[in-house]
């Protein structure tokens, strides 16, 4: 094929034309600042409302209870930062899972590194968090947990709505990262029992660099960045509103078209995993069959490197990715699949490819034809699959 | 990322195979790096290496730095095999990414593996060749904090 | 006039079609994550490069030395935040001045909340920093200082040559809030001994919500903002790449456009102070006359109050200031203008207006016919003008 | 940001001026706060509010309320005019934005001291009415920490 096939949804996505639509006139024409005082900036500031407006709704918010950040990373450093700060007199204990993405992880390091104590609770094979053990692990002393909504590596979606009534029977704050599944799955803040949750536009088809943390009403919070008194006084820095606009255009069409979405992105996943399943031997399934965002694939194959097969899958046009795409470049095999269990080699195999709304059928079949034959060509070539082979005659 | 170079090598990797009754195997690297290198002398009564071979688990540099190496050595003395170092690897494929380099080190290691199985299997002793780790360590730069 | 008169652009300014124009394809041709390693991202890749080395040439600095945040303002907190932490060994004291943007005072008081002590240094009566009482200041705990380069309520520009020799002598790092002095003016961060900048792209015709922080080759500064290895493992989060080429893009016009648009714009300026000034009594002008911004009129009407002044430009449709965009809404009047010595009565009667390369002498007559009006008109409703010319007769 | 009727009031605010040998005049707020009114009262020997008339330093609000205040108080008994609360002048311009509410209470103010100024010349005492303080604090809430 000539044309790209991008099968990389996870890492990020192609801003609707829709939403840049919806964002241009707010850089050369509505351009005022929304914290001035003349009727210029009101419109900008009527646009920042809506926007909320289509965010909220998303997840059964109220408006007042999001605050726009540059992403969703800046979200989750400031869920767990400004806890760890305001909650210092009630505890000093957060927990959370062990297969969070680094923007979770690397923040716990942080502030393990100041006197806070972390535990990362195991996940099952399919990547769901254990509850018995993360109830145990509650300490009187414990002011936060933190659980992503859905994997970004696996898919695996996790039992948010119970692991919010945990918190909520132990009065506990409960944070979920829900940048991979705001969007694509149902949320309801309200019936989840969730205080704080973390999105990101650009994985719903929105611009990058705008996020949002909801926190719900009443939450006390310190501002993560101190300065002017935008965002009700929480965040400040000049909106990005552009940024903001198109978040709430994206949101909109999200929430408009999920089921739609979902159905045909399911019928692509499940055919991308079908075909892999019964034609390439020495495969298997990461992540739950059933608790899975409908646009994510991730499988390993025995015996081969993954990022010889990226590279193999980009030279016929095709792009995917070998666990997050934050941790390519990296050495270590993906945090996530070891903590489901792979043994290392097995998870320097894995492949992820995630699907979107413009994936075709045929763009799936040309992808599975070359899979096969990249799979067999490196096979080939590795010790691994040579002892294998011997071990079996 | 790669250099044209690499991405040839890696496409159209030389000497993909193996060697019955090869006069030397090493095999190198380990699964939790990702990289696994095995190489297969044939090495003929004057000390040449008339044939070589690879098999490679690994990522596109180390595919690509193999393949390099088992050109650069083939043909060679097992004294100027000796003399194959990472960097002279690195530098005929135009060189590597910095999070790569190690894999270069590898594709050494791997000849110099071949190399001391030969000798051993020989009953010999190779001027200059130590008995080869079969780990290979990195020390990645953290800078975040 | 029917059409708007824009002069507030230290709130912010419009974005420059060719600005937009450049960012226009990252949003639906050139999306890819370029944290991804196929070669649609290297694309992407390359476009961030190529707006670094464009960012970092408009302050003399290396590419590699330019670290994109979300904004001016969080750029600021990382600046001084990061300072206090990693430095905390070798002290806790850091040297401000009175007259910065919430960006930095906020930061600075919160910090102050944790054990940080501040020293806020005064400025003239024209807004300049005292340099003898700086350097006074200094104590062996001292680990930083930072002061703007130039301010956004008066547009006074700090010797921020002098105040570099000084860190430097003493050893101390040395940050300039440069939000709105970076494509303005020259600088040169070698020359000028600076440590760390802050800047932010919709100050110089860039887009919101992209900003960035330089920091100086080889100083330690841990991240702000934890997570996946963006930036050089200094700053997480997906990378906001429209924004990144769009603040590019701005920097290079600034770049090139700078010393062309000083002259223009200090045409305007200085008709619109001389007219003022020369047509309406009872007004004096703020912040220095001679090192100043190229853009900057500030000045207090006797007797009136600012919002009033405000409104009624805006019924002109004209866009205008009554000091800092970030705090108007609020009581107080402007810190900046208190601290150079006005009386709160005078501060709370001052105008700021802030011309762009678009602004036309028509605009700049028009205007200054209005405030003439309008000064006018309030100074007859206001009791302190009744007094003032009771007492006189 | 300001309603319709706030816009008009500021923008044509009503009864803008002084009296000559009014019969009460109070001045209330301070420049720090950025707003203040001075209201001018006449009354006729029946205790009704003849005219009225104000001067206001301040914010759009400021002088919209002055100006609403003095159109409720016009033609009003003084006992009628202490009825006219901060809160009437509020419902009367439509609502006030929650940061410019203070600027109601200073029109209620106002109102109070040019009565009191009133009631000391005459030396009467007046039912229901306080000295009225001179400077009017507002208690802004501070989220950000
Ligand atoms: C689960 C999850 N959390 C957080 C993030 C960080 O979001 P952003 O890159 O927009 O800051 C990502 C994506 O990168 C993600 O997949
Ligand atoms: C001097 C100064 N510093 C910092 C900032 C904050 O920048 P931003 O609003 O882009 O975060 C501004 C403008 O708002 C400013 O003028």
């Amino acid at each position: 094929m000539e044309k790209k096939i991008y099968l990389d949804n996870a890492a990020t996505t192609k801003t609707r034309p829709e939403v840049v639509e919806a964002m241009l006139p707010y850089f050369t024409e509505l351009y005022g600042n929304p914290s001035s005082i003349y009727e210029f900036s009101a419109q900008v500031k009527r646009g920042i409302d809506e926007a909320r407006a289509k965010v909220a709704k998303v997840i059964g918010a109220e408006s007042s209870e999001i605050f726009f950040t540059g992403g969703g990373t800046e979200a989750d450093n400031w869920a767990l930062k400004a806890v760890a700060e305001v909650y210092a007199s009630k505890g000093n204990h957060i927990i959370t899972s062990k297969i969070e993405h680094h923007a979770i992880l690397h923040t716990c390091e942080y502030l393990e590194k100041n006197g806070v104590e972390v535990t990362y609770i195991d996940v099952d094979e399919n990547g769901i968090i254990k509850l018995d053990q993360l109830e145990r692990a509650i300490r009187p002393t414990t002011i936060l947990i933190s659980v992503m909504f859905a994997n970004n590596e696996i898919g695996t979606i996790q039992p948010i709505k119970e692991i919010g009534a945990i918190a909520k029977k132990h009065d506990i704050l409960f944070h979920t990262d829900a940048v991979q599944a705001f969007g694509q799955v149902p949320i309801d803040v309200n019936e989840m029992n969730i205080d704080m949750l973390s999105a990101s536009a650009h994985k719903l088809n929105g611009p990058k660099g705008i996020g949002c943390l909801y926190i719900r009403k009443g939450i006390k919070l310190r501002s993560f960045i101190h300065g002017g008194g935008q965002e009700r006084k929480r965040r400040a820095g000049t909106e990005n509103v552009p940024g903001i606009i198109g978040f709430g255009k994206a949101a909109e069409i999200a929430l408009e078209t999920m089921e739609e979405r979902a159905r045909k992105e399911i019928r692509l996943r499940d055919l991308l995993m079908k075909r892999i399943l019964d034609e390439i031997p020495f495969v298997r399934v990461n992540g739950d069959k059933v608790r899975r965002l409908p646009n994510n694939v991730n499988v390993s194959f025995q015996f081969i490197e993954g990022e010889s097969l990226l590279i193999m899958l980009d030279m016929n046009n095709i792009c995917a990715s070998s666990g997050s795409a934050c941790t390519s470049g990296s050495l270590d095999p993906s945090h996530v699949l070891l903590a489901i269990g792979l043994p290392h080699e097995i998870a320097h195999g894995s492949l992820r490819l995630t699907v979107g709304h413009e994936n075709t059928e045929e763009e799936i079949n040309f992808t599975v034809d070359r899979i096969k034959e990249i799979v067999e060509k490196l096979r080939r070539m590795s010790p691994l699959y040579e002892d294998f082979m011997k071990k079996k005659q | 990322m790669y250099s044209q170079k690499v991405m040839d090598h890696f496409t159209n990797p030389r000497n993909v195979g193996e060697i019955e009754n090869a006069s030397g195997v090493g095999t190198v690297g380990n699964a939790k790096c990702g990289d696994i290198m095995r190489m297969y002398l044939d090495i003929d009564d004057n000390g040449v290496i008339r044939d070589v071979k690879f098999k490679t688990f690994g990522c596109g540099a180390a595919v690509a730095t193999s393949s390099m190496a088992t050109e650069l050595v083939k043909g060679k003395t097992i004294q100027e095999a000796l003399k194959v170092t990472n960097k002279a690897v690195m530098e005929a494929l135009d060189g590597l990414p910095p999070v790569k380099v190690h894999c270069s080190l590898l594709a050494e290691e791997a000849i110099h593996a071949a190399l001391w199985d030969y000798a051993e299997k020989k009953g010999i002793k190779i001027e200059g060749l130590d008995k080869p780790k079969s780990d290979i360590h990195e020390d990645e730069e953290q800078e975040e904090d």
